[in-house]
This record gives C-alpha cells, structure tokens and sequence, in this order.
C-alpha cells in the first residue's frame, strides 16, 4: 500500500542531507564543546558555533542571539518564564493570544500562581489575531507579549509584523512562536520587531530534540536550566552537537531551498482544499484561506467524528493529524478536554457537530498525485461513518422532513 | 492487524462494525453521550419473552466508541434482559482486548446504553401494562 | 600522530551499535509519538517505550518510572526544582554534597532565593561524604537530600546504598545524580532507597542531547518544562526519538557488557595510576584509591598549570580533562572561579601549588598500550612546564639551600 | 598549528617559548599574579643606558600566560624604557593574533609584569643616586 505523509505540522522526516551531516559528530567528532582544551572538543566547539551562525542567518539574527534548546516547548518555556523572571520588577502582566500552542499557554500557569496576570487576546473566525486588540491589551505592567507566527492546527499566519511594530512603540518584549514556520516562510527578525523566537528543529526537516529561541542582544532571559557555562550561561548542558549540526544544515538548506518549495507547496495546498471542497458535502475549512501556511489544508466534517477519520485515513495509508499533535494524544489524563481543541473552540467552531479537526499538512517530498489519491478517498471514508452516524440518520431524516425515531 | 493505540479486535469491529442500524418496532432505545463531548452512541433493542433477540446502534465518535458498540450489540444478543443488565464496562472492554486509558469511556458508554435501552423497554412494559 | 582519548568523563563516542539502532529513526520511522493514530507516530511510541523499558532494566526501575529529558543537567534541575517546588508545603530545607556537579548546585541557587535554605556536606579528603554527616544535617523541614553517585573529577563514589537507608528511615526524599556512573557500574534503585537518580546517554556510549530521570512511583516532581502532555505530563515537548532509541540500546548494551568492561577498566586504571605514581615527581593523586569510578585517575602535578599540561598532552595526541568539563570552558566569563574547581577546594589541595587537576578517564576502547604511551610522555611534559616556572625554580634554589633571586 | 581556543601565534609562542630563564644582574625584575591564583610571572630585564638590552622570564600558568610572556619579552628587547611603559596589554594580545576573551587578563599581567619591572629598575636606580 502507498503510504502518505501528510502529517508535516506534527514533525518531519529528517532530509538525508541533514543526516550526512550530522553522522560524522556521532562517529568521528564526539566531542564534548565545554573540553574542548583537546582536538575533539574543539571540533565540537566549532561544529556548534558554525550552525549557530546558519540558524541566525535563517532568521537575520547575529549568532550570537542564538541559544540552542531540546526544542521548541523548551524555547518556548525558556522565554515566557526566563523574561517573567527577568522582568518582574517591572511589572507582572502578559499578553498572549488564545490560540498559542500550550507550550506557551501551560507555560503561563505557575507564573499565574506566582501573582502574574495574562490577558488573552481573541482571534477572529480565521485564527487571526487583531493587532489593535493586542494594542487594547497592553498596560502599564505589561512586559511581554507573545503571538505565535502561525498556528500548526489551522495554518493561520498572524499578523507578526504589525504586532512587532506596536509592541516596539510600547515598549514591551515581543516573543514569537516559529516553530511551524521556521525553514517554511520567511523570518527576519528585525522586519518583525521580535525580541525573542522559537524555532523547532524537527519541523523543517532536521532532527528531534533540538530547537532554538532567539534572544535580542539586550534582552535578558533568567535560565530555566542552571548547570555549566554553556550558551553564555543562558541555558546549561552539554550540547546535543550532532543535533545542533543537523539544525544547522536544515537551517542551510531552508535558506536556499525554502521559496521554490513554499511555491509548490501552496500550489499543493490549493488542489488539495479545491478537491476536497469539491467532493466531500458538509466540509468546513478552518484558518485563513490566504494568510495560511503553504501546504496545510484543515477542515471538519459534519456527522465525522475526527479520530475515525483519521484512523480510516491511515487505512488507506494516509497519514494526518487531528489539530495539534497532542489533541490527539490518547494518553493524556483528561480526555474530555483534548476533544474539540482551544484552537477551534477560538474561532467559534460549533462543538455540538464537530469533533476535532484534520490537519494535512504536506512537505517537501509530497506530490500531486498524492494530492489527488487523498481528494478521491476521502467521500468514502466520510460516508462510512456517516452511515453508522446517529446524528447524521437524524440529519437526513430532517432533510427528507422525517422525525427522529 | 493493530493500529494506533487500538487492539486487533478493536480494529476489526471498527472496520466491520455488526448490527449498524435502527429497530423500526424496537422494544427499547437507549442513547448516551452528546456529540459535542466527541461522542454520541444510540442502542436499540428487541425484547421477546425477557430475551434481547436484537440489537442495533449507530453511534459517532472515535475507534474505540464505534468497536465497543458494535462488540455490545454482539454481547447482549441472546441474553436475558436481566444478564444484560450485568454487562459491565470492563466486560466490553475485555471482550475487545482491551482499551487504552483514556478510552475506557467508550465501554462505560456501552455500558450505560444498554441500561437505559433496557430502561427504555421496562418502562414501555409498565406504561403498557398500565394502560 | 596517534589520538588517544582519554576523557570519557566529558563524553564518550557512540557505540557503532547505538548509532545503527538510531538511524532507522532518523530514516523510515521520523513520526511524532503524539501523534500515534497513524502508522509513523504509533512506530515512534513504540519504539519511546521499548528505549523506556531499556533504561529502566538498567537501573531496577519500572517502564513508568522513567521520565526521558535532554540530558543530566536537565534531569538534576528537574529532580531539584520539581521536588522543592512539590514538596515545598513540607519543608524549604535541601541537603547537597559540597562536590556535585553545577548542575545540583546551581539549580539550588534560584530556590534559594525563594526561601529555601540548603546545607552543604562535606568530604574528606578522599571525596568521601560521611552518611553520619547528611545524617546529622537532616532537619525535621528537609525535604531532599542530593548526593551524586560519583565526581567526576575525581572518581571517587559515594556511599549511596547507606545514605539512602537513612534518608529512607527519615522520610525524606533522596536524589543521586548518576550521570557519571550509569552504565558503567551497577545501579539499583532499590537497593540504592533512592526516590529519583539522574541519567546521561552520552557519558554511556549513547547520544548528546538525551538523558533520564528516575522517578520513584508515588514521588511528586513539578515539571519545568510545560506544554503537551509527553512523559506524563512531567516533561512536555516531542520527544527526541532517535535519541532516546539510541539511549535505550546503550542501556541494553551496558547491561550485558558492564562488568567485563568495568573489571578490564579497573586494570587499565591500576596500571596507569602506578605508572604515573613510579614516573612522574611531585604528583598528587585526588579521590579516593579504592572507591572509584574504573578506569578513572585524576592527578595534580606541583607546579605544573593545568591547561598547560592539557595543551602539551594533546600535542602529543592525547586527550584529557581538566577535572570536569566545565572547568576547562574558557568561555566562562568570570575564570578565576574556575582555576580550583570547587571539587579540588573541597577535598582540601592547597590552591598555591596546584592549579587544575589532570583527569584521565579511560573507555572501553583504550588499551594498554594507549596506557603505556601516556605514561612514557608525562614526564617529559611535566619537565618542560617546571623548565618554565618560576616557582619550582625558587623550589629547586631551596633544596639547594639558594635563595630566590 | 592552531588548537584549542588559540591562534597558531600564541601555539607557537607556547611550544617554543623566548627567553625562557633569568638574568643574573638584572636591572628590574617585575613579578605579578600568584600561583593560588592560577598564574604567576616573573620578568627580568636588564636596562643600558636606557634601553632594554635583554628580557627573560618565567611564568606558571595556562598556554596564555605563557605566550604573553614569551612575545612581551620580544617586544620589549630593544625598546627604550619609555617606549616599553607605554605597551598595552592589547599590544601583547595583538601581537599573539589575538587571544580567547576569558584570556585577555594573561595580556594584562604581561602588561603589569614590564611596568613592575621598570618600576623595580627605576626604584634601584634612585637607590644608587640616593647613595
Ligand atoms: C506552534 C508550536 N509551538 C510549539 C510546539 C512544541 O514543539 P515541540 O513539541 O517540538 O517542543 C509546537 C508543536 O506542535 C507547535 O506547533
Ligand atoms: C556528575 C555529573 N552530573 C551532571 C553532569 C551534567 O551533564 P550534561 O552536561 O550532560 O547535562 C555532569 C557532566 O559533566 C556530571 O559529571
């Protein structure tokens, strides 16, 4: 059976090229960068500065604005409660909208405990944040505010620039959530006012358990994680080198490759929500038709329960995710809550005939036959759980000026 | 074959679920869940002489909702109103492999189905014998 | 020019093993274990926890007691902070050895300033904690006691097993920071009465960037890292499958190969300690004779720098630390804290002749040979620093009745 | 060869230092830092008619002390003692092709140890004047 992948939000697969090049710090190269009095550390050493230098020129920063991290809920951690810390003194108030990822909002709750207080802005019915409500939200005491660049369940980019610039003439620390975008569209963190980033290493086709969070030089964060004198003391640990070498290179190829492939992508991303609208009756569309993510197309079917969908799709080898990676997390404690996510329940999407939306988010190496082979699957997926529907036997009965039984 | 977090036998009545459909003279009808919790589940069943001699459901929701209720309608048939009434949640769950944690809601809503299904049925019996 | 590496403490290369149970998860099986309904992400999840049962047979431990992070330092702020902040209702009183590592003692720094107040045990001049000593700095408000399994620096191992059976009678939690010991001698959790014992990958012949927490089932640990619900709940962030794959097969490997290498280690360690006690004058050999890590020897020379001698060794092609990898980080900014470490301070070298201590720390790819040759060149080495130094020209002026110019 | 944090000026200063040694009727000697401090440097120069006619030292410390050490003794030699006070420790670090930031404070002893020196020499010279 063919198998597609069209899960790119939740990781990527990592490009054989960023595996080349982190091979040789597993094999020959293994040093430790803090030893590097000795040749392999400073082999080590140099392998870290240099994809430093590749990932702040992903995102027009200087290398050393770059702290590397485990990841992006880590980056995200890192700037939400490193600037708490760094800057209660000031004053104890945030900004965040009320779709950011809950690395960022879970993040927000033992400050909460600590006296914080968080304002959490609306987004419209397309995920997007009004900047003047971001303008509205601020205060006096208010020292960050944090928007992602766009939002992995529904694709939405958000108006990052404006809220840069209003924040700048605040006054206040603008952190950016990049994780889906960083390698995918473009980022210039000085066009985009931010002070602080987050990038993900495994969501542009490097490796996992690497990420990064941009910091502006001037800008103080307190370290979550205390220990040596690694990343000018911002964030202790031996280095992950092979990891950080890999984030390296997919921060190089991106560089180069990244428009062409965001191209193609949007041109992918258009046949697939063209078809889908199409053929499949009873679909709705979430996010932005444009301001979206090139490739990702998400949507809910009425009378479709998502998880079902989802598993009928990987049935027929098709891979795809149910809004964020963690909504379908079955291991979480508290199912209830993950069902419809705090995304879709932000833009307003009825809970009573939707469960859950599906992400398709496609990647660099997806195709257009592949596009089509899902657009013709997918009425007979839905009708199959229609079909055992009782919501949807009412629906019909209704249509057809029946009654429920 | 297993998928996901789901048990063989999960899969197979997820992908074959039997007794899909409605009763028209159904002796009872039971429905649990709310489609706006992710899962809606409605059981109807026939009762001759104290004994469930059919039972069909349709039900919205994920993989181990939609096997549970199709391994229920299999479980009560040919029981006795008063066995059915003994099915529990992990019964359901057994007789299906297993459920990871966090859907064993699912069985619980199968269990509770056809207890209000059966409710259902004793009270028509009373309103008819009533009349 | 031959290369000998001679610093496993700092890191250790990765097992060819470890990199080939890794690659196939950089390759065919990239999903994202949250993301299990579909076929990728449930092949992630799997392999989470087959890595998951590894690490925990290595240590006595259950599947579900053991929480992946991204290295020791994380595991030792997690276990540190995670504890005060749970337990803090209890008591705001920590007990720490005076020679764990930054990444124990700095992480008290912060809870410091939150009102907790630490002692700190003291060694004897072997590295040696008295358990009478943590016995006696137990108050009725402790809540932790943290001591490491063994230095780094100096190789010396703790009395853990009797520790814990005190920390156990007194009802208080005990942590042990095993990032030097894990996979290179016994561990047993049980045995040990410990309640959470941190891990690295990369000091066992696995990857940077992964490493574990053990966390005793019924023991309550605040995560630092908030987000989606990964390692229940206690570490959000997807999680570094390759790595944590890759830490799961050293973990298997150790556990059928450690004590032959630790015994063959051990001879290794005896040969080049006599070696160096016949060849080189002045020298002083740190931690305790017995009790230490195999393959461990760690030295400081009368009037020989440390970093000097690093550099001329690995002109000679071999590779050594000076004490732990931090100390030799030149990147630090305030270095005069970083000449005596704090572990050669503790066990009381004078610090006006000695300045560094040399750690030679064997893997299970030295040899004999390796061995020899470093005993060969040390001397001259050590010659050519004194041909420099001034003090030792004063001392050999005085043992010739001269008197300093 | 470059290794470590170093430039090849200042590897092969340390592998091949200057001037190793002392000056038996030295005009100044200048001593700085401490061994518990982690280096120590010891400057000998002899003065004649005020010019620098020779240096030697010997130093304690990392592949930086020594270095500096070893290129102040060069620069110094030849200079008159003017010129000498007037070296800076960027100088010295200019000279080595620079040096890692956690040490630049090896330039700067390097830097006292020439001003103690001459200082020294000066101290002697008002010395024998005073006589
Ligand atoms: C916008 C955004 N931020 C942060 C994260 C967290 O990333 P990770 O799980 O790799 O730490 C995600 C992951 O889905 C994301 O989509
Ligand atoms: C005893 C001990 N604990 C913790 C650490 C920190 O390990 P890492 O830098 O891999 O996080 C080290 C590293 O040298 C160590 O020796």
């Amino acid at each position: 059976m063919r198998k597609i992948f069209f899960d790119h939000i939740s990781t990527t697969p990592v490009d054989e090229r960023v595996l080349e090049a982190m091979l040789p710090y597993f094999r020959e190269y293994y040093g430790n960068p803090s030893s590097h009095i000795h040749e392999q550390g400073q082999y080590a050493l140099r392998a870290v500065d240099g994809a430093r230098e590749k990932v702040a020129g992903l995102i027009g920063a200087t290398p050393d604005e770059v702290i590397f991290t485990s990841g992006a809920t880590e980056s995200n951690n890192l700037a939400i409660k490193g600037v708490a810390s760094a800057y209660a003194h000031r004053g104890k108030h945030i900004v965040v909208s009320e779709i950011e990822h809950f690395s960022v909002l879970n993040a927000l709750m033992p400050l909460m405990n600590r006296g914080f207080e968080v304002t959490y802005v609306r987004v419209d019915e397309t995920g997007l944040v009004d900047p003047d409500e971001v303008r509205r939200a601020i205060r006096d005491d208010t020292i960050l505010v944090s928007v992602m660049h766009a939002n992995a369940e529904i694709g939405t980019i958000e108006p990052v620039e404006e809220i840069g610039k209003l924040t700048r003439e605040r006054g206040v620390l603008f952190h950016c959530d990049a994780a889906a975008t960083g390698g995918k569209i473009p980022i210039d963190v000085n066009r985009m006012n931010v002070d602080l980033l987050t990038l993900s290493a495994h969501n542009m086709y490097g490796p996992k358990g690497v990420g990064a969070l941009y910091v502006r030089d001037g800008v103080r964060v307190d370290p979550l994680l205390d220990g040596g004198f690694q990343e000018k003391g911002l964030r202790a640990g031996t280095e992950n080198v092979p990891g950080i070498v890999g984030f390296g290179k997919a921060a190089e190829i991106a560089i180069d490759e990244m428009d062409a492939d965001a191209e193609r992508l949007r041109h992918l991303g258009k046949a697939l929500w063209d078809g889908l609208a199409r053929r499949v009756e009873h679909i709705h569309f979430t996010g932005h038709p444009e301001k979206r993510l090139p490739g990702h197309v998400s949507f809910w079917v009425e009378f479709a329960e998502g998880e079902s969908l989802l598993i009928f799709l990987n049935l027929n080898g098709v891979m795809a995710a149910s809004g964020s990676a963690c909504s379908s997390n079955l291991k979480a404690k508290d199912e209830e809550e993950l069902v419809a996510s705090h995304v879709l329940k932000a833009i307003g999407v009825p809970s009573d005939i939707c469960t859950g939306s599906i992400t398709f988010s496609l990647g660099k190496w997806n195709t257009r036959e592949e596009v089509d082979y899902v657009i013709d699957i997918m009425p007979g997926i839905v009708k199959r759980l229609w079909d055992i529907s009782p919501a949807y036997a009412d629906y019909i009965r209704q249509q057809s000026g029946g009654q429920k039984s | 074959m297993s998928i996901g977090p789901y048990s063989q036998k999960v899969m197979e009545h997820f992908m074959n679920p039997r007794n899909v459909g409605e009763i028209e003279d159904a002796s009872g009808v039971g429905e649990v869940g709310n489609p706006a919790c992710g899962d809606m589940m409605r059981l109807y069943i026939k009762v001759e002489d104290g004994i469930i001699t059919d039972a069909k459901f349709r039900t919205f929701g994920c993989g181990a909702a939609i096997a549970s209720s199709s391994m229920l309608t299999e479980m009560i048939k040919g029981k006795t109103v008063e066995e059915a009434l003994k099915i529990t949640n992990e019964a359901v769950a057994e007789a299906l492999d297993g459920l990871p944690p966090a859907k064993i809601h699912c069985s619980v809503m199968a269990e509770e189905a056809v207890k209000k299904a059966i409710e259902d049925y004793l009270q028509k019996q009373k309103e008819k014998t009533g009349e």
